[in-house]
């Protein structure tokens, strides 16, 4: 199978589906001729025009409301907020709007739109452009909440995002875009609410999703060494989230720590957490520990940067915690 | 422009009706069988429903918190509004939205809301939809005084200008926010000025005149529908009652209110129509009774369905297929 | 000593902190000669005139903006936020500026300001006005967050919250309003990130916080005729969290549930859970129970409103689980 | 106004300092020894330096992600700010910043921010707090043309207009909002207009002429200073380098780029000095000289300065007294 960058994945998810229904459009800051702040709508302006590859001001609150408002009127919007930080300006319009309108109409409208955004540390783009903020999105009813880690997950989630009539957050990672993975050729969507097993084992389960997954990855790769088998469940899709596939593991390891990159308090790392001390504690032999960010704002300088946030050696840290 | 007969009794009706519905509302919150809040639309009837003549059936609006009048001026119908009011099975949205969430988007009302503003870029959004589906249909926003110091009015206007968006901004300018009189929250006197700050047409028009609302928003809806973009248009209006259920109206002077109600715009309409013979006293009479009899038989009918299903609590959240 | 209600009390601190402190200010919708939403403000206006009781305009992100710059150059402002929902429009201002400047500007910088709003459920006000949004609060590092469920509470929590020298979210809750509780004539404050124990037991800890702190007292007592102890911890201070007066309790008890107002996924309830099944593992016998909202933007009508958030029969079921 | 001549010299001198730190800077991204992302100034300098020149050592400026001239023009030290974009512990924030984040707020300069417009709304309630401390000093409020179609941007203009506050914002349209033309996001030619919305001045400056800058906003600091209120004026300026780090700048044309540097305020004012025999070459030789020699002592203070403490990560999240 060929080999593509996880931007070019989000890029050919795009460009399918928009050739598919030509009710799909792109819309947000520096999308058209610049190809977006992270190269991911690069080429579809030329392909497809400024009418569905629409540049606009930076007006973050009414890119989600229009979003929400030509969704519910027979498009079907893909919005980029070019950094999850900036979210927090259209949080009214996303929460409020997109995700409540179907269910406080009685179910009789659907908001068939997503919200690309990307977001994480690594780049030393300091507080305002590192945060994960997936965690605000999961507490919102009717929202669902995306993050892939690999290019694969990347574009057949992308491709299922916009063929749901539901409004999707859409997250990605700015270290992974230019990671490259296994693509097919051919066509294929992956169902929302299905964790994938990215490495099989048997002590510890470590369930993570985005770019945590690569890390989770490494610390198995090491882990392995010392005769220590990790099952890493990549979580994949945040909201619908696979209980189930989580649960299962945990059954047969008895053992799992969660790693996310947001800062621990009221993270997602902590409602998985929890989801497994009421639905799992029979199988556990141990505490369930969370790696993830420290509670501070993500600082620009690289040392202070990497060490705010999970890494492969802490990881390793937590599981021999679990295991002693 | 000359106007048909039927026609202009059918404004009169609609002004009628909303005022109908309004006062039984209020009746129904002091006596508690309407929950939560209801925001009464009693003296700005003319600005729904002259706007909303003013446009096709197939055209969207977008509404806002003090909503009635938007709904029944765009075809709503009065037992399903009463009963989404009382939080009943049979209401517009199952219950679950009561006044602030009154919705109807398949006939063109893309809803209530209870954020102030909120629905400027909804409604920015869907005359994009309609632009690029190539449809001729436009999107009548409503919103008040307050709205219009709200981010979104800003973000949203420079957008709908920019993409030339088939949307008409109407602001219901009834001189408060709540408390807050526009004296001491916006930094202008006519909010129409702020057209000018997106490159739009903006008008001023009396709100309490629904001819003269049907004029102005008809004109640029002709200007939207031909492509030429939005445009801005403020009604001076008043809003009778209290804000919403227990407001003293301390902020505000029984003169003003007393000065705006001789303007009000339900009698001098009728008032209108019957110096131009449109229609005689009788026949006033009739209609009057004729709707105050719907609106109850509303009203029996909300208060006689069922609540909602505890076992549907989780419905719709996501739209399953 | 009088009793007086949860309004009265946030009056009285909000009237003796301006009194002590020239600083101190008020700005916010509808919070002048009408005396706040809630009635709140109520008298403050006429007392300390309009410069310090300041009416806004509907500008929720200019008010939390302009409150954070205030803060930094001297002032002591009290924004009011009317809901919480609203407050979707002031996360930019909140998160990224009031919670940030101080860390992010080397700690060269206080941003003393209290963002007062309040939410929950109760009065059939539908998705827009009562949601219960704290989660997102907590998560955010630079910010404190009180929810206070006794006029006791609210009024040596509110002096607190104006004495500190850090951005405090204060979330009140629409039906506490009209609840009375003692309030001591002489002036006090409560420090931040105490809990209290409201009642004393031994079988089940019960971990609540606002309006919840109420049903679970109910719990207790109901409960206390079948000879089942609780013992009630309200939270109040959910950021700092007093994590220790929880664990010690468990540590008694082996068994706990979380009750909380807001929607069950991603909830602060589930962060305390986490942090338990992390640092109290082994003192658990039973799997930690969350009773919370359902996922669900909260319905209008009073029968769907009921059924979407906890219950004292929710609680008490939920009991009955843990010890059975 | 006549100006003296120190003063002039010392316009030339800030603007270089801005020229030359910024060519630095943009020298160490290249070589990474500069991580993250910095917005480069050059081209705008006599904006930062005219606008500032027109204020006191104890008024405000808050400033924006292209901020390294703001920082520069009120005083800022070469060191701790080249310190700072390294992320080094003697830097302004410590390291925790970088260029996004600079501040000096014990100095007047309430930071730069990441978030495009965030600043409006907190330069606006600084000024609230030196109205109500009766302080007679100002707020310069920087924001680009990109900014001023954020929600910020209207709500805080209104509410400074409504409460007279003494707060100045500045515009400065550099056509660009990152990729995006003016002409394709901004439903205006001239943002000043936009005063009108809020009934305060608008005035439209020559951004690339130091001189006519400090004019301006002198004329709108003393009005605000007066207690009559805010004004908002646009400075016409370009970005002469890509928006940051990367950028081919596809989105404009080379012909446009060097129209613009033929206004290049920095050598146009040079000229000026020249012509006007306030400066001889060779004066301005020297203090090129020096001034680079300063950015080079800062260069290497900066890149010889230690990281800072994993040990102190969480430290200041919270003022712990
Ligand atoms: C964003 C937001 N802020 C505040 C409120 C509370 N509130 C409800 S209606 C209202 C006044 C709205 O004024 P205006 O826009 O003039 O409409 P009117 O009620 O006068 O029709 C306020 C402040 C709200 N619902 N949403
Ligand atoms: C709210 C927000 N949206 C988008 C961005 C990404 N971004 C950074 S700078 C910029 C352009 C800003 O344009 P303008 O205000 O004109 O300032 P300029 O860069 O031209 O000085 C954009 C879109 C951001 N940082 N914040
Ligand atoms: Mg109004
Ligand atoms: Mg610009």
């Amino acid at each position: 199978m060929r080999e593509i960058f996880y931007w070019q994945a989000l890029n050919e998810a795009l460009r399918e589906e928009m050739k598919r229904d030509e009710h799909v459009f792109i819309m947000g800051e520096d999308v058209g001729p610049y190809g977006g702040a992270y190269g991911v709508t690069r080429g579809l302006y030329k392909e497809f025009g400024d009418e569905r590859v629409r540049d606009t001001a930076i007006s973050e609150a009414a890119i989600a409301g229009a979003a929400a408002g030509a969704a519910m009127t027979g498009m079907r919007p893909v919005a980029e907020i070019m950094s999850i930080d900036f979210s927090t300006i259209a949080m009214d319009q996303l929460v409020n709007i997109a995700a409540k309108n179907r269910y406080m109409f009685g179910g009789k409208t659907t908001v068939p739109m997503v919200m690309r955004t990307q977001g994480g540390t690594g780049r030393g783009v300091a507080g305002h452009h590192s945060q994960s903020l997936e965690a605000w999105f999961v507490h919102v009813p009717g929202l669902y909440v995306i993050m892939p880690s690999t290019s694969y997950d990347a574009k057949g989630l992308l491709k299922t995002a916009i063929r749901d009539d539901n409004p999707v957050i859409f997250i990605e990672h700015k270290m992974l875009y230019m990671t490259k993975g296994n693509v097919p050729e051919e066509e294929y969507t992956i169902p929302l609410g299905r964790a994938d097993i990215k490495r099989k084992g048997n002590d510890v389960t470590v369930v993570a999703y985005s770019r945590m997954v690569l890390l989770a990855l490494e610390a198995a790769g090491e882990l392995e060494k010392e005769g220590i088998s990790l099952e890493v469940i990549d979580v994949r899709t945040l909201k619908p989230l696979d209980m189930d596939m989580i649960l299962d593991s945990v059954r047969k390891t008895n053992r799992v720590i969660i790693v996310s990159e947001a800062c621990k308090t009221g993270g997602v790392a902590g409602e998985i957490a929890a989801q497994i001390a009421e639905k799992g504690f029979d199988y556990l032999d141990a505490p369930i520990i969370r790696v993830a960010a420290a509670d501070v704002p993500i600082p620009m300088s690289p040392v202070l940067e990497k060490a705010a946030v999970p890494s492969v050696e802490k990881i390793i840290e937590a599981v021999k915690k679990v295991i002693s | 422009m000359v106007e048909k007969k039927e026609d202009l009794i059918n404004y009169l009706e609609t002004m009628l009706k909303i005022r109908y519905f309004e006062e039984k509302v209020s009746e129904l919150l002091g006596k508690d069988l309407i929950k939560g809040t209801s925001h009464i639309y009693i003296g700005e009837e003319s600005v729904a429903v002259g706007a909303i003549a003013a446009i096709r059936e197939d055209d969207y609006i977008a509404s806002t918190h003090r909503g009635h009048g938007h709904c029944l001026a765009k075809g709503g119908e009065l037992k399903k509004m009463m009963a989404e009011l009382c939080g009943r099975a049979t209401g517009y949205c199952k219950g679950r939205g009561g006044s602030m969430h009154i919705a109807d988007v398949a006939k063109g009302n893309l809803g209530a809301t209870g954020i102030v503003g909120s629905n400027i870029p909804v409604a920015t959004g869907a005359a994009l939809s309609m632009k690029m589906q190539k449809m001729d249909r436009v999107v009548l926003c409503f919103f008040g005084d307050g709205a219009s110091n709200t981010g979104g009015f800003h973000e949203s206007l420079n957008m709908a200008s920019v993409w030339k968006l088939p949307v008409i901004y109407i602001c219901e300018n009834n001189l408060y926010g709540m408390s807050v009189s526009v004296k001491r929250a916006l930094s202008v006197t006519d909010i129409a000025v702020r057209a000018v700050s997106y490159n739009m047409p903006g008008e001023i028009v009396d709100g309490m005149n629904v001819l003269e609302v049907k004029e102005v928003v008809a004109k640029a809806v002709r200007r939207a529908r031909k492509g030429d973009g939005p445009s801005l248009i403020e009604c001076k209006t008043y809003r009778y009652y209290g804000h919403s259920r227990s407001d003293p109206r301390v902020y505000r002077t029984r003169e003003e209110e007393a000065e705006w109600k001789k303007k009000d715009p339900v009698e001098s309409f009728k008032k209108k129509l019957l110096e131009e013979d449109v229609v005689t006293e009788e026949e006033i009479d009739n209609l009057e009774e004729s709707i105050q009899q719907e609106v109850n038989e509303a009203t029996e009918y909300a208060l006689s369905s069922p609540w909602p299903s505890v076992d549907e609590l989780t419905c719709d959240v996501f739209f399953t297929g």
